[in-house]
């Protein structure tokens, strides 16, 4: 494997990272406000329809995105009212959201467009276009960074930078925010928040609808900026990768930027090499594709570490018994 | 005391959430332009209009018995086993494996060692995730989920190396004739009477065998017994001596081991080989069909017929009509939502509706009743 | 009434199952008739559609791809009075015709043309799924390259090992980009829909991409040197126009260069990629191979290819 | 004349059929500090709830310094000056205190500043009260004292000048608790007013100058601390009630069935909840385990009942019980002839949506007689619990009922009948009566001395001290996971027991108050 060859995955890397780490953030907003989101993967795929049915449609990527943030956050309020007002499990309700989304994304698209189940491809201003980073061309030259930077992190979409960004501003909303030591702690203890004189069902709405923009970002950038155009379930289990990010990452921003970036590593890799070939062992392409799903299984099994998820995630708050 | 009366309990709340979960497919229907009702009677004589339709009907039924009663056995242990789809493709795995390890002289000689490699698989994939949550607090939804992945990436692998037939197509031989099971028409037709050409066969007998099953396990065992004390209260079970540990591992296991039947009648009984996408998202709509059906193997017999008599309908107005097939998973889905995430909505106005027409407490009951 | 199961991937994919849709079309406008379409929902559903278009009384009943062949050759013993087409697999039955195509033909010219456009001397290749009938495809296109220049380098690439690699534009973008930092300067998609992925990393990394199945050329004109059309409409048709007229055939239809069945596409929207050299080139090798002067290595009949190495 | 700072009137509240509180009226000074004691449910967790707006009173008016004060909301009651300490604190346990503290009296959008602020603040305010705690520590690594502080800190950061404690000292050691009490004289003094609510006399002696006592949801009488007396309140809250006669012979004390030697357990959280308890049950008697809830009668019960693990050593019938592992669970407990009436029927002793007959033979549902090969023998089971429902009397009478369509009486005779008719050697049975009516109590108490004269060992755990006193034979009682002493019931009174149970021994009594919180402060040792 040469320095190129190295250069090139790490650009995939990033790419191939971007859904899965706006997904998982959007993810962590959720949880670490006690709300439990399998729904994840249903929320990207209504957002990657919508971001590229309205592109497609307005001719605008903005007008896109903004439809597909818009989607992805009349879901997360479905799944607000299941699991916050109505106290419903939050489980099936991120798992009759999935199946929602992917019934109704096809139905759509088949409505309004009649080319099965995909939109017309973007092209042009419909589709976000990469765009260089500052001195990309004239750091290029320099040893080994400088190829790094001006291939590997120069020159993706906008949304990819919005990503990245996205983490540190996580960390700062979640700890150095009164908004992030709310949502904080009534995913630890309701009970604190709301004898404290503050809203628990305000705050959890308020992380549930944030998860849904930050998926909205996620299914937008898979369809409108990864790809050109939406395709039936084109999320292809990312909101599950997503998923077990977070739980890799246990619940916190900077781990979940590794935690993406190991796993859209992993894709990358495994989209190069059918097969893994380490001399005396050779790895199977399925089992690079799975290693994903393995190492949070291994995670929750506590042999890594153990994940401690939010202590009041997964439960309605009842005031009274 | 029961806050709503049992018949509303299992009859007139699911009974709402159906119909609110019909009628908002059927204003996604009418969306998309096309007439609900126009719809609904394509989907209805599609399902139960022909012997053709109720075969079909009935072979999807069949898979969503053996998923459904997998997600529900879990259920009265209180555990959300949404890795039925997993599970069912390791079942798969075993049955093929069965089916093709030896050459079958007769399906009455295949089936039953066919029944046991499926169920031996899915329980074994379901025994890891089962472990975990007793032992180690990994939460279960979360392993399944994973599993489900592990599985079919384990499959693809298994069809692209050792398992592959010679040809193009990632999949093995043609299992022996005598591993073939009899399907409706060749058993109604002995008897003279003439049914159409579907893939309903004998494993509809085992699904109804498992509902039986099923029902005697859980209502009449004491390991049933135990299952559903462990469910409902885990302090009373080890009250009563109970093993949280021992109860969790069986309930998953049979519970696993029901949705590895699923490809007794799937694999065995219709692809007659074994191909990677062969569960077909069954496993989840075992939850739909557990749901719906109140985890008792009657309901969930009868939430599979309506969900075969969908799958069925479902086809026959793709091909009617331009409603792709996915509007069945959107009914599917707003089933889920409505009788599983939204149940609360339909419940608490009800009982408050039940509530006023029932007199009022007594004034100051416990308290008072004391010298 | 004629029946025709649209291949998972869809109708609109561009590609090889478009190509099948349009052809029926043709048809329809053409003669006015009526005919059945469904479209495949999944893989294990293939068995269950066949027999529905079968019961319905559809003849002939069309398939679309090799996927189909093990299900067709239990389905059509069961329906003597059909006749069943599949296209792209030979199945052996009485009531069946089995068109295949020269694809190894067809992509020899497109490989020409490739390493005649290539200012790197590299040229890729992007497949679908991992199976013999893909791998033709590429060692044609490889044969074609290095007949123009022995010392040309060819990249290869699958997509995967399953079905969903026909689907999957997403990997396929990524393997181009991969195959672009390698210094390909030209990429052949045989990959279905995955080939859109394919053909618009090309567009966006500014190298030139061969299309497949039907032609892609309008896709992204300027950067589209051809397209490798497979006639899979062709072979709709003239099903469609024989079962009308009574005389559809059994048995294996092969479709190659001679009989117009493969050709690379020449149209308004390569016209400035494409010389006259190439045309010249193109038209001599073709008639080479028409008349057996030229001998194109077909994969699948050995399994093994002598111009690349998978 | 001043206002009160805080006036009940005609508080009222009820969930579902329990009426927690009844037409409450009560006033408390400012300045002062202010006992409410009561049995457990009484309703005091449930007044001080709706006073801090945590729940929401059916009817009644609260005032506050003169004014009628709506609660809606804890912020409301924020507002208005009061803050709470729960009995359960409301603490986040992965954050710092100092995060605690502010959570929900940030100053602004960012963080930094209120936390600057608040270190200041706290730091000012520990100083001043005696109250250090390290800002930067977190809750899961503090002890409960600390928590506690915490709690007080969180509330005084609020700037409350009414502050109320729900059982404050039911987690603290001795040392803790006097610490607490010197912490509420200095906020006293500073002219803020407290609530204390406790079980515990000797507190509300020590630190109180006003008390009011709450008895089943209702207030029963409201006195200056400076005149009267323990005794005296414990009569208030135990209830003026007619003593229940219990006919009884004199026990004939057999063999010792149970011997417990040193017997210690740590609940889930860690906290050590038996410090070495030693007790012997013998044949044909009654060993009355008395003691406020909380002070370790339920873990002693859960051990021997095989629902929890303990050291030290148990025997039965002169052999060895596994504390830990496999066989130390309920069903070998039973096999070897031990029966458990839970304390708490609806969450342990029944499942409440099965039907009669099956609760009936919950426990022994791997009873040879109930089973037939790998099925249960239903029939058996159903003919089982008619004969139960007909010699207990459990109304109605039809087994097909669920569980939790039986009053309350009729649910525990249910659990009863299930333990007393498997003539076990030994019963362990907490809380017998709990929200029973009195004729369900005489024919339950009727049962247990019967089954004790047919040679059966019964232990005995209940906060009623009546209860005690009219069964037991022997009576021991339980202070902080410890026995304080025991005594026969012809040698003793209620108030004496009171005062046990609030850990004041005999001894103790002749002594001055510093000298009682030395000694109680030695016999504890180094705990939390
Ligand atoms: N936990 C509960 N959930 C629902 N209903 C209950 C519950 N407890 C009691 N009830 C209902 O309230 C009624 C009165 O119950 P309660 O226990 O107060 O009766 P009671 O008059 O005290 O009877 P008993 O003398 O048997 O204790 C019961 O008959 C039952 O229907
Ligand atoms: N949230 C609730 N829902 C239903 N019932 C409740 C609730 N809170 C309290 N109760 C009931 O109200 C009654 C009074 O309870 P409360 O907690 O006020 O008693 P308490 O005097 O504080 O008792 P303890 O000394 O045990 O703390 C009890 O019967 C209790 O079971
Ligand atoms: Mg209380
Ligand atoms: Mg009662």
């Amino acid at each position: 494997m040469s320095f190129v060859d190295i250069v090139q995955i790490l650009d995939s890397t990033i790419r191939l990272a971007t859904p899965l780490l706006l997904a998982c953030l959007a993810g962590l907003f959720s949880e670490r406000a006690g709300v439990f989101d399998i729904g994840l993967e249903g929320k990207m795929l209504v957002a990657a329809f919508f971001s590229a049915a309205v592109a497609a449609v307005t001719g605008q990527v903005w007008v896109g995105l903004l439809a597909g943030v818009g989607a992805a956050m009349v879901f997360a309020l479905i799944h607000g009212l299941a699991s916050i007002t109505f106290r419903g499990d939050q489980l099936i309700s991120g798992v009759a959201i999935n199946f929602l989304a992917a019934g109704m994304t096809v139905l759509i698209a088949q409505d309004w467009f009649a080319q099965g189940s995909r939109t017309p491809a973007l092209s042009g201003d419909a589709r976000f276009s990469s765009i260089d980073l500052p001195f990309a061309e004239a750091l290029s030259g320099v040893p080994y960074l400088g190829p790094i930077y001006a291939e590997a992190l120069s020159g993706h979409t906008i949304l990819v930078y919005i990503a990245l960004l996205a983490v540190p501003a996580t960390w700062y909303i979640l700890f150095r925010t009164r908004f992030g030591l709310r949502l904080r702690a009534v995913g630890e203890n309701p009970g604190a928040v709301d004898t404290a004189g503050v809203s628990v069902t305000r705050l959890r709405y308020a992380a549930v609808m944030i998860c849904g923009l930050l998926t909205g970002l996620a299914g937008a950038y898979l369809a409108t900026g990864l790809a050109a155009g939406f395709t039936k379930d084109m999320t292809a289990g990312r909101g599950f990768i997503a998923l077990a990010a977070l739980i890799f990452a246990k619940w916190r921003p900077w781990h979940a930027l590794g935690a993406c970036l190991l796993f859209g590593f992993l894709q990358a890799v495994s989209n190069r090499y059918s097969t893994l070939d380490f001399g005396i062992v050779q790895i199977p392409n399925a089992f690079v594709l799975a290693l994903p799903y393995i190492l949070t299984v291994v995670i929750l099994a506590g042999f890594v570490g153990k994940a401690i998820p939010p202590r009041a995630g997964g439960q309605p708050y009842v005031k009274e018994r | 005391m029961d806050k709503l009366p049992r018949w509303a309990d299992i009859a007139l709340v699911p009974f709402i959430n159906l119909a609110l979960a019909l009628i908002v497919s059927g204003l996604v229907v009418a969306l998309i332009g096309q007439d609900p009702f126009e719809a609904l009677a394509i989907m209805v004589n599609g399902a139960v209009g022909s012997s053709y339709g109720w075969g079909y009907t009935l072979y999807y039924a069949t898979n969503f018995v053996f998923t459904g009663l997998a997600v529900a056995v879990a259920f009265h242990a209180s555990l959300f086993n949404i890795g039925g789809e997993g599970q069912a493709q390791l079942g798969a795995l075993g049955v093929a494996l069965v089916c093709l390890a030896v050459p079958w002289p007769h399906w009455t000689l295949a089936l039953p060692v066919a029944i046991l490699g499926g169920a031996l698989f899915g329980a074994a994939w379901a025994a890891i995730p089962a472990y975990l949550q007793a032992r180690r607090g990994s939460h279960i939804v979360i392993t399944t989920i994973m599993f489900n992945f592990i599985a079919s990436a384990l499959l693809v692998y298994l069809l692209i190396s050792a398992l592959k037939a010679p040809g193009m197509a990632p999949e093995t031989v043609r299992f022996p004739e005598g591993a073939r099971l009899p399907t409706a028409l060749e058993v109604f037709g002995a008897i003279g009477i003439p049914f159409s050409r579907t893939p309903l066969n004998v494993s509809f007998i085992v699904a109804l065998i498992a509902c039986w099953g099923v029902w005697v396990l859980i209502w009449r065992t004491r390991l049933g017994y135990e299952i559903r004390a462990f469910g409902r209260s885990e302090p009373a079970a080890r009250y009563a001596g109970i093993s949280p540990f021992r109860i969790t591992m069986l309930a998953m296991l049979i519970s696993g081991g029901l949705a590895g039947l699923m490809a007794v009648n799937a694999v065995m009984g219709e692809q007659e080989r074994l191909i990677q996408d062969n569960v077909l998202g069954a496993g989840f709509v075992g939850i739909a069909v557990a749901l719906m059906g109140r985890s008792h193997p009657v309901g969930v017999l009868l939430a599979a017929i309506l969900f075969g008599a969908l799958y069925q309908g479902g086809a026959e107005l793709e091909f009617e009509t331009s409603v792709p097939r996915e509007m069945v998973v959107v009914i599917q889905a707003l089933v889920i939502l409505f009788t599983g995430a939204l149940d609360g909505m339909v419940r608490s106005p009800l009982e408050r509706v039940f509530l006023t027409f029932r007199k009022q407490p007594k004034p100051g009951l416990a308290p008072e009743t004391r010298p | 009434e004629p029946g025709l199961i649209i291949d998972l991937g869809g109708k609109f994919d561009k590609s090889f199952n478009e190509s099948a849709f349009t052809g029926a079309q043709r048809w329809v406008e053409e003669t006015g008739g009526d005919y059945m379409e469904t479209e495949l929902a999944s893989e294990a559903q293939r068995e269950q559609t066949m027999r529905r278009m079968a019961e319905r009384g559809a003849n002939p009943v069309m398939v679309l791809g090799f996927a189909n062949a093990s299900t067709l050759e239990t389905v059509a013993p069961d329906y003597p009075d059909t006749t069943f087409v599949i296209v792209d697999a030979v199945v052996d039955q009485p009531n069946v015709q089995s068109v295949v195509f020269a694809e190894h033909e067809g992509s020899y010219l497109a490989g020409m043309m490739a390493a005649m456009a290539s200012e790197t001397d590299t040229v890729s290749f992007v497949g679908g799924m991992d199976v013999p009938l893909i791998r033709k495809f590429a060692c044609g296109y490889a044969q074609g390259a290095k007949a123009v220049n022995p010392d040309i380098e060819v990249i290869s690439n699958m997509t995967g090992t399953t079905p969903s690699a026909w689907n999957d534009p997403v990997k396929g973008g990524e393997l181009t980009r991969s195959q672009v930092s390698q210094g390909s300067d030209v990429v052949y998609a045989a990959a279905g829909g995955t080939g859109t992925g394919v053909l618009q990393a090309a567009a966006d990394e500014g190298i030139m991409a061969i299309g497949v199945d039907s032609n892609q050329n309008y896709m992204h004109p300027g950067t589209m040197l051809t397209s490798m059309v497979k006639r899979v409409d062709n072979a709709v048709y003239d099903a469609f126009e024989a079962a009308q007229n009574g005389n559809l055939e059994t048995g294996l239809q092969e479709k190659n260069l001679s009989n117009d069945g493969v050709v690379v596409a020449m149209d308004e929207f390569n016209a400035d990629l494409v010389t006259e050299e190439m045309t010249a080139a193109v038209e001599q090798a073709k008639a080479d191979i028409v008349s057996g002067e030229i001998q194109v290595h077909d994969y699948s009949s050995d399994d093994s290819c002598p111009a690349l190495d998978f | 004349m001043t206002e009160p700072a805080i006036e009940l009137k005609g508080i009222s509240k009820s969930f579902g059929q329990v009426q927690a509180n009844r037409n409450i009226s009560i006033r408390v000074m400012p300045g002062t500090i202010h006992g409410i004691i009561g049995e457990n449910g009484a309703g005091k967790s449930t007044l001080m709830s709706i006073l801090y707006g945590f729940y929401k009173a059916d009817s009644g008016d609260v005032f506050i310094r003169g004014t009628r004060t709506e609660i809606p909301d804890s912020q409301a009651a924020i507002a208005a000056g009061i803050g709470m300490v729960f009995q359960h604190f409301k603490l986040v346990q992965n954050f710092t205190v100092l995060e605690n503290i502010v959570l929900g009296a940030e100053e602004g959008p960012l963080l930094r500043s209120s936390l600057a602020r608040a270190r200041k603040l706290l730091k000012q305010l520990s100083d001043e009260y005696e109250l250090h705690v390290d800002p930067d520590a977190r809750i899961e690594d503090l002890g409960v004292g600390m928590q506690q502080r915490v709690e007080i800190l969180k509330a005084l950061y609020r700037r409350a000048d009414i502050l109320i404690l729900d059982e404050p000292t039911g987690v603290l050691t001795p040392a803790e608790a006097d610490h607490l009490f010197r912490i509420l004289q200095g906020l006293k003094r500073e002219g803020k007013t407290v609530i204390l609510i406790t079980h515990k006399l000797r507190e509300i002696m020590e630190v109180t100058d006003t008390v009011s006592v709450m008895r089943r949801g209702e207030m029963e009488a409201t006195v200056n601390t400076a005149e009267t007396s323990p005794e005296e309140l414990a009569e208030l809250m135990v209830g003026r009630k007619v003593l229940l006669r219990v006919d009884k012979a004199p026990a004939t004390p057999g063999d010792v069935v149970l011997e417990v030697e040193n017997l210690s357990v740590r609940d889930d959280a860690g906290v050590e909840r038996l410090r070495g308890v030693s007790l012997r049950v013998r044949r044909g008697e009654i060993l009355g385990l008395a003691g406020v809830a909380g002070n370790g009668q339920s873990e002693l019960l859960e051990v021997l009942g095989g629902m929890r693990e303990g050291r030290g050593r148990v025997t039965m019938n002169g052999t060895a019980l596994d504390l830990t592992g496999a066989r130390s669970d309920a069903r070998t407990r039973r096999q070897r002839g031990i029966a458990h009436v839970p304390e708490d029927r609806q969450r342990e002793g029944l499942i409440m949506e099965f039907h009669a007959w099956e609760n009936a033979g919950f426990g022994y549902h791997d009873d040879p007689r109930f089973n037939r090969g790998l099925l249960m023998d239903n029939e058996a089971l159903r003919e089982d619990a008619r004969a139960k429902i007909a010699r207990f009397d459990i109304r109605p009478t039809d087994p097909w009922l669920t569980a939790k369509s039986f009053s309350g009486g009729n649910q525990q005779k249910l659990v009863i009948a299930r333990e007393l008719e498997r003539e076990p050697d030994l019963l362990l049975i907490g809380q017998p009566t709990r929200g029973v009516d009195i004729g369900a109590i005489e024919f339950i108490h009727e049962q247990i001395v019967a089954l004790r004269d047919r040679g059966k060992a019964i232990l005995l755990v209940s906060v009623e001290l009546d209860e005690i006193m009219a069964l037991s034979d022997r009576i021991a009682v339980m202070f902080d996971g410890r026995i304080m002493g025991e005594r026969t019931p012809g040698e003793t009174n209620e108030g004496e027991l009171g005062l046990l149970m609030a850990g004041i021994t005999e001894t103790d009594r002749d002594h001055s108050v510093a000298e009682i919180e030395a000694n109680l402060a030695r016999r504890a040792g180094k705990t939390a």
